[in-house]
């Protein structure tokens, strides 16, 4: 992938800032249209946010480095958020994650051979009712039990599929 | 005012002071990291707990957070505080890699004080350390990331104090980093300040690197010589070498930081031309040859052609008592030709300001806690950086600034920025003054009349001039808007911005005699035979270096004492060693006119470094220093006079003298100085006309460089590395005409010379000049900056070929 | 060969003899006291310059000899030169009086074996013994050094503080000896030697003359651990030499002084008389070198105390005892 | 006042140094008789390597900071490798007063010293040691150890490499 934004994404987003009193708060909208596109945010994705927002890319940096959930390091296509906190531990977060690592052959931190999936630790996912929980994408699962897990793989694995 | 007892002790602090300062009153120091009083409290480091026993707060509470209030009863020294604060140091230590030997804050390092005054002395933790990469942060700062404690005291530094906007804090969690987003160099000119602000060794003086220990180096308080705001200094040196200087305080001037210009800007202490002994037509002399030989051929000069022939030529490099000096030498002569400054223009600058400015001065405190600031033909960050940084505490606390400039002047904060000719800034003044905008249209009389609203609601109004852009007349007309916006209730305060340490003292003392430009006339008629040249450099100088080239040329003997190797020392037959600021004591009076003493922190001496070569320091027993000779100006001045005076009675003789510096002999050198005694000395109208081109027609006008075109700090090799490189700015609108484009090679015709150079292009720059910012010992030396704007004609190098 | 001649012969003889037994006295006197501490405290003392270190006191000579004479800046030239040769010249003097042996029968002429037999030789003995204290204040006083003048000051007060004693201590002797020569006395002993006779003037006397040479436990004028070295501080080479032969002259004095004062001058069975008196004297000499190897030296204020309060009252008592005795032995 | 504690108090000590006088002496004849001196003797000031050969010495000015009679000088330096080191380094012998103090404060154990306590010279110049002088090759008292394999600044080791530390954070982690 060698375009980071699409030249009228920038141009729209460029616009957006120019009416904005306040462009540094757009930061983060910036920084998630480029990891809609691109998957993740690489330097040249900080570079471009900045110049966007017209601030230094340090600005920017210490934003996209501050949140977990904006990815400065490649991903998967798909990233699984499994909360660690006091809910879910004590229901079972530890024996998702297990399984989680053993279907998927990975690490926290790691992605899959096949580029599918990346599994990363959360501190609170606010799915506090629904422990043991994890999300991927924007979807939030709760009440995890093998069988339900293995049945979001399925669906994420078929819907990522490149 | 709060009544509190600390320790059993009561002290009675102003409103709003925090306990850690009311304890810090009574001597009674707790360790803290992110509280600094120039960035205030933010309760950070968790470090500075106190027992709150009685009054409106109770329990262990973080001392800087906590506003001082009547009654409170206050322990620093409760047994669960106590364990508290070891706790605390001790996590704090826990990831540090324990490398003080290796680490040049080692002994001035805060973070192993407090560790040692919280009782924490042996690591318990046997875990794995956490580790970081370092980053490359240019020649000035060097980054070591491991020793960081996350206090943010550089970041809020950096970003929020000094307004950087290429440093600050990535990450979260365990891998908090403090740096940039890619190596380079930190952009901001204050970036230093990280070295003096940093309580451990992440950030350390790079230029300093494994020099010297605190404890080895000799330290005295001092004042920065590298512009006219007279900036608190402690110079540190070691082995006869000036090897680092780091911000003083002092609460009227600086605060609490200092510009890189004047943290770097030493190294012209050890240049390797340095004229270190003297010399009588090129031979080495002792000091009693030298000087029996200058007075000699000074008599048989005023034997021959009478006392009139000898002129004197003072600096505003030079200290008060150096130039007061020259004038009691030239006093002994007989002669009248004394002046003190070589640039013309500069000189009857500060001398308007100095005879006019009276009870409308201000410092940079003043500046700093001001609601409304115009800069009028100052560009701070070039002439004077850390007016830079008061403009921008006072815009973080709420003021307005507005900046009337044909630079594209920025400032590290929000300002409002009116491009207009050099030619129009009088004008500008004027309408200001009168409340008539008739000579300005559209947007230009919009803002000016914003301006004069803001200033006249404003509570503390300041209004700022450059000396190189008004010049006299528009001095004047500046110290008369400050009369004017002044009211009963409110004074309107101005401050001029002068080029030299001593501009002002240099001002007062000339009084309303003549100038360079009178003397270098005079010298090529062949009325002046002989000049005594203190510190000063016409050749590269003076507001036309070529013609004071001529003259210097027509002269029978040329007695220059200086401390750099400047140019005009190649014309001189005897050249009398004089020591820096560092190795002499002294006062400057800075552009508000305030005396500051400095002390005398090391002796002249050629470094060890050099004399030992690089291997081992000599083995010899040697009676004398090499490359000692060097004397304080004022000592040299003094002997050929026949005196062997100390600088104290020097001082009190000058305080007797003139009733201006009556508080000189009284001033401490750690103090915040003492403004000098308004004499109410009227001086002529001077007007000197300035170019204004015709229309198609481009003006110059040369300026100052942050680190281009200082004098002293031009001869510091730290600096080296950060010279800019000569550059000609146009504005968009000159440059579509004239079909250039951004860097690209333009030739420039000027009554100076010719020179071939690239161009920036800037929108926000005034249409119709040429900015040129002068860079020494670069193709663009010969351009002076400070002689309003000259005609001049571009060529783009492409069609000259 | 006239009769004044010949008088003047015998004088110069007796001069000479005594001077040099007197120096190199003193000379090994340092060396032993110098072994005899080291052995006390389980060391060899000297014993590298010839057989069992003899050469010593030569290479100690040697050695002050040819060392810089220091003059500090601000010392008075003059009193800093006399000083030392103060010390040692009183010292010397005193020996001028001291009886060795019975007269000798010489070519037919009785010589006595004193340099010069006063009649009034206590009293000559005492009053060089007090102009000693010339040679300490006058030497810490010229030097213009603090050490030296504390030190100067202390053996002042010291000097003539003991002098009281010592002098109040030699009554009983006169008295029992009903003379001042010393001669007279050392006959006086013939059957009982007065240290028996009266002990507590023997005593006070030790005490008093342990004290006037300056020598541990009473040598505050020079006590290192608090002035450096005292009076002579400032003092190099030869100079310092002489004080340091002076003090040890000044001991042979002294023990040369008890021995003719108490413990019976020459007297002895079956050894020639000038054995007698050589051993008397150096088994003084060994008491006092014993002392310094044993006792630690008195604070300033207890050495006052001591003086001033119990010696001079017994002696007092002392004279007033022994004159009574005396007067009531008379009938 | 017991005065016949005080009596027996000063008679008493005569008896000691008397016995005494006729004891051996415990001298050791020096020249001719030589001891060696215990390992941690306090004598020749040494400069040690680590265990890899490489100078221990930081330059750090510790030692020369502790030194009661200032007779250690030096310069520290950068060497290529980020190593701090000596450029020169300078131990005035005629000055030493060998109390141990510089020994005592070095942080790194490279200034030792050593039991050779005879090493005088004929001239003050000649008890100047530079640092060639005092540089051995070996690690003196504790061989194993390495200051640079604690302190993590990267120049035995790769940042972060050492036996106590963590790999090198990365601020960009998806790790939260």
């Amino acid at each position: 992938m060698s375009q980071i934004l699409p030249q009228e994404q920038i141009d729209a987003w460029k616009e957006r800032v120019t009416g904005h009193a306040h462009p540094m708060e757009l930061v983060v909208d910036v920084l998630r249209a480029i990891q809609a596109h691109h998957g993740w945010v690489p330097d040249a994705g900080v570079e471009l946010a900045a110049e966007i927002l017209g601030t230094t890319p340090l600005r920017v940096e210490e934003i996209a480095t501050f949140y977990d959930k904006i990815y400065r390091r490649p991903v998967g296509r798909r990233v699984i958020h499994v909360c660690d906190s006091i809910c879910c531990w004590s229901r079972g977060a530890e024996e998702v994650v297990g399984f989680l690592r053993e279907r998927l052959g990975i690490g926290f931190g790691e992605t899959s051979a096949d580029g599918c999936f990346t599994l990363l630790p959360s501190c609170c996912l606010g799915a506090c009712g629904e422990a043991p929980a994890m999300m991927i994408g924007l979807t939030t699962h709760g009440n995890l039990t093998p069988a339900r897990i293995l049945a979001i793989l399925a669906a994420e694995s078929g819907e990522a599929a490149p | 005012m709060p009544k509190l007892t600390i320790d059993n002790q009561s002290v009675e602090v102003p409103d709003g002071t925090n306990v850690l300062e009311a304890a810090k009153r009574l001597g009674i120091v707790i360790p803290h990291f992110c509280y600094h009083e120039a960035l205030g409290a933010v309760g950070a480091c968790r470090l500075c707990a106190m027992k709150f026993e009685d009054g409106p707060v109770k329990g262990i509470q973080m001392a800087c957070m906590v506003t001082a209030q009547e009654g409170m009863v206050v322990s620093t020294l409760d047994a669960a505080t106590v364990e508290f604060r070891a706790h605390v140091i001790e996590w704090l230590m826990m990831n540090h890699p324990h490398d003080c030997p290796v680490c040049d804050e080692g002994g001035e390092c805060q973070l192993q004080d407090m560790t040692v005054a919280g009782g924490h002395t042996l690591r318990r933790y046997r875990g794995l350390k956490r580790t970081y990469p370092n980053q490359q942060l240019g020649p000035f700062i060097e980054h070591e990331m491991n020793r960081c404690i996350q206090c943010y005291r550089c970041a809020r530094t950096y970003q929020d104090y000094c307004g950087g906007e290429d440093f600050g804090v990535l990450g979260t969690n365990q891998r908090v980093y403090f740096g940039r987003f890619r190596d380079g160099r930190l952009e901001s000119p204050f970036s230093g300040n990280l070295v003096d602000v940093c309580p451990t060794g992440v950030f350390t003086d790079k230029a300093f690197r494994f020099k010297s220990r605190y404890w080895d180096l000799e330290e005295a308080p001092s004042v920065c010589p590298h512009c006219g705001l007279g900036c608190a200094t402690i110079p540190g040196g070691r082995y006869r070498e000036l090897q680092r200087v780091r911000a003083g305080s002092n609460r009227q001037t600086n605060g609490f930081f200092i510009c890189d210009r004047g943290r770097f800007g030493y190294g012209h202490a050890a240049h390797a031309a340095r004229p270190r002994v003297p010399l009588v037509d090129g031979q080495e002399v002792d000091w009693t040859q030298a000087l029996a030989a200058a007075r000699a051929r000074l008599d048989k000069i005023i034997a021959a052609h009478g006392p009139r022939s000898v002129a004197l030529l003072g600096s505003s490099r030079a200290g008060l008592e150096a130039n007061a000096q020259l004038r009691s030498l030239a006093r002994l002569l007989g002669t009248d030709r004394v002046v003190f400054a070589a640039h013309a223009p500069r000189d009857w600058t500060a001398r308007t300001l100095a005879a006019g400015l009276g009870a409308q001065a201000s410092s940079l405190d003043d500046v700093r806690r001001s609601d409304c600031l115009l800069l009028i033909g100052a560009d701070p960050l070039a002439e004077a950086p850390l007016l830079a940084l008061a403009v921008r505490q006072a815009v973080r606390g709420g003021a307005r600034a507005a900046i009337i400039d044909p630079r594209p002047v920025a400032l590290p904060c929000a300002t409002a920025h009116l491009p207009l000719a050099p030619w129009r800034l009088g004008q500008a003044l004027a309408a200001l003054g009168d409340n008539d905008w008739s000579r300005f249209e559209g947007q230009e009389a919009v803002f000016l009349e914003g301006v004069h609203e803001a200033l006249a609601g404003a509570r503390h109004p300041i209004v700022i001039g450059g000396a190189d852009l008004l010049g006299p007349a528009g001095m004047r007309q500046l110290l008369e808007l400050a009369r004017r916006l002044s009211r009963e209730d409110r004074p309107c305060g101005a401050m001029g911005v002068l080029s030299g340490p001593n501009s002002y003292g240099a001002a007062l003392l000339a009084g309303d005699g003549p100038d360079f430009e009178e003397l270098s006339n005079a010298m090529i008629t062949g009325e002046v035979r002989a000049l005594i040249c203190l510190e000063s450099d016409p050749l590269t100088q003076a507001a036309d270096p070529a013609h004071a080239g001529l003259a210097l040329a027509r002269l029978d003997l040329l007695v220059a004492l200086d401390s750099l190797p400047t140019k005009t020392l190649g014309h001189a037959q005897i050249i009398l060693p004089t020591t820096v600021t560092a190795e002499g004591a002294g006062c400057f009076v800075n552009n508000e006119g305030r005396m500051q003493t400095f002390m005398r922190v090391l002796a002249p001496g050629l470094p060890l470094r050099e004399t030992g070569g690089g291997g081992h320091p000599p083995r010899l027993f040697m009676a004398d220093t090499p490359g000692a000779a060097p004397r304080p100006a004022w000592e040299i001045l003094a002997g050929l006079q026949g005196r062997a005076a100390s600088l104290a009675e020097l001082r009190d003789a000058l305080a007797r003298e003139d009733v201006r510096f009556a508080g000189l002999t009284a001033l401490a050198a750690e103090s915040e100085g003492q403004r000098v005694a308004d004499a109410g000395l009227a001086l002529p109208a001077t007007r000197v006309e300035d170019y204004v081109p015709r229309d198609g027609e481009l003006a110059l006008l040369v300026c100052e460089a942050l680190f281009g075109s200082e004098e002293t700090a031009f001869y510091s090799a730290p600096l080296d590395p950060v010279r800019p490189e000569p550059r000609l700015i146009l504005h968009e609108r000159d440059a579509g005409r004239l079909g250039v484009t951004p860097g690209e090679q333009v030739r420039l015709h000027s009554a100076v010379e010719e020179v071939v150079l690239p161009v920036e292009i800037r929108a926000d720059s005034a249409p119709g000049v040429a900015i040129l910012p002068r860079v020494r010992g670069s193709l663009v030396e010969a351009f002076v900056p400070g002689v309003g704007p000259q005609p001049c004609r571009i060529n783009r190098e492409v069609d000259h070929a | 060969m006239p009769e004044w001649l010949i008088t003047l012969t015998l004088i110069l003889v007796k001069l000479g003899l005594v001077f040099f037994v007197l120096l190199t006295g003193a000379a090994y006197l340092v060396l032993a006291e110098r072994k005899l501490l080291g052995r006390m405290q389980l060391r060899y003392g000297p014993n590298r310059v010839g057989p069992f270190g003899l050469l010593q006191p030569l290479a100690d000579a040697v050695k002050l000899l040819t060392k810089e004479d220091f003059i500090p800046a601000q010392a008075d030239k003059f009193v800093f030169f006399v000083a030392p040769g103060l010390a040692a010249v009183t010292a010397l003097l005193a020996f001028a009086v001291v009886p060795f042996s019975p007269p000798i029968t010489l070519f037919g002429r009785e010589v006595p074996m004193v340099v010069c037999d006063l009649n009034i030789g206590v009293l000559y003995f005492l009053g060089l013994s007090s102009l000693a204290v010339y040679g300490v204040a006058l030497g810490g006083w010229a030097s213009n050094s603090k050490y030296a003048l504390l030190g100067g000051i202390r053996g002042l007060s010291q000097l003539i503080s003991y002098e009281l004693a010592m002098g109040l201590s030699l009554v009983p002797v006169v008295l029992m000896a009903r003379s001042f020569s010393l001669t007279d006395i050392v006959l006086a002993q013939q059957s009982v030697p007065f240290a028996l006779l009266n002990p507590l003037a023997f005593l006070i006397f030790l005490v008093s003359v342990a004290a006037e040479s300056k020598r541990i436990p009473f040598d505050l004028p020079e006590a290192e651990n608090e002035l450096v070295a005292g009076f002579h501080t400032e003092y190099s080479g030869m100079r310092f030499g002489l004080f340091f032969v002076g003090e040890y002259i000044n001991m042979m004095i002294l023990g040369a002084m008890i021995t003719v004062f108490f413990l019976g001058g020459w007297l002895g069975p079956w050894l020639p008389p000038i054995v007698w008196f050589l051993l008397k004297v150096l088994a003084v000499a060994f008491f006092f070198i014993w002392v310094r190897g044993t006792l630690p030296r008195l604070r300033y204020d207890q050495l006052m105390h001591f003086g001033w309060k119990v010696l001079i009252p017994l002696s007092l008592l002392n004279v007033v005892v022994t004159g009574a005795v005396l007067l009531w032995r008379q009938g | 006042m017991n005065l016949w504690r005080d009596i027996k108090g000063t008679v008493q000590p005569f008896w000691v140094t008397l016995r005494n006088m006729l004891r051996r002496p415990v001298t050791v004849r020096y020249p001719e008789q030589k001891r060696t001196p215990p390992p941690r003797y306090r004598a020749r000031i040494v400069l040690t390597r680590d265990p890899d050969g490489g100078e221990r010495c930081v330059a750090c000015y510790l030692c020369s900071a502790a030194c009661p009679v200032d007779c250690i000088s030096m310069q520290a330096a950068e060497a290529p490798d980020g190593r701090r080191h000596a450029a020169w380094f300078r131990i005035n012998f005629a000055r030493c007063i060998y109390c141990g103090l510089c020994a005592e404060a070095c942080p790194t154990l490279a200034i030792q010293m050593t039991p050779d306590f005879a090493f005088c010279k004929d001239e003050p110049l000649r008890l100047v040691y530079e640092k060639e002088d005092l540089l051995i090759n070996d690690g003196g008292k504790d061989r194993e150890y390495n200051f640079y394999r604690h302190a993590g600044i990267g120049v035995v080791n790769p940042r972060g490499g050492n036996d106590d530390e963590y790999g090198p954070v990365d601020v960009k982690s998806n790790l939260p």
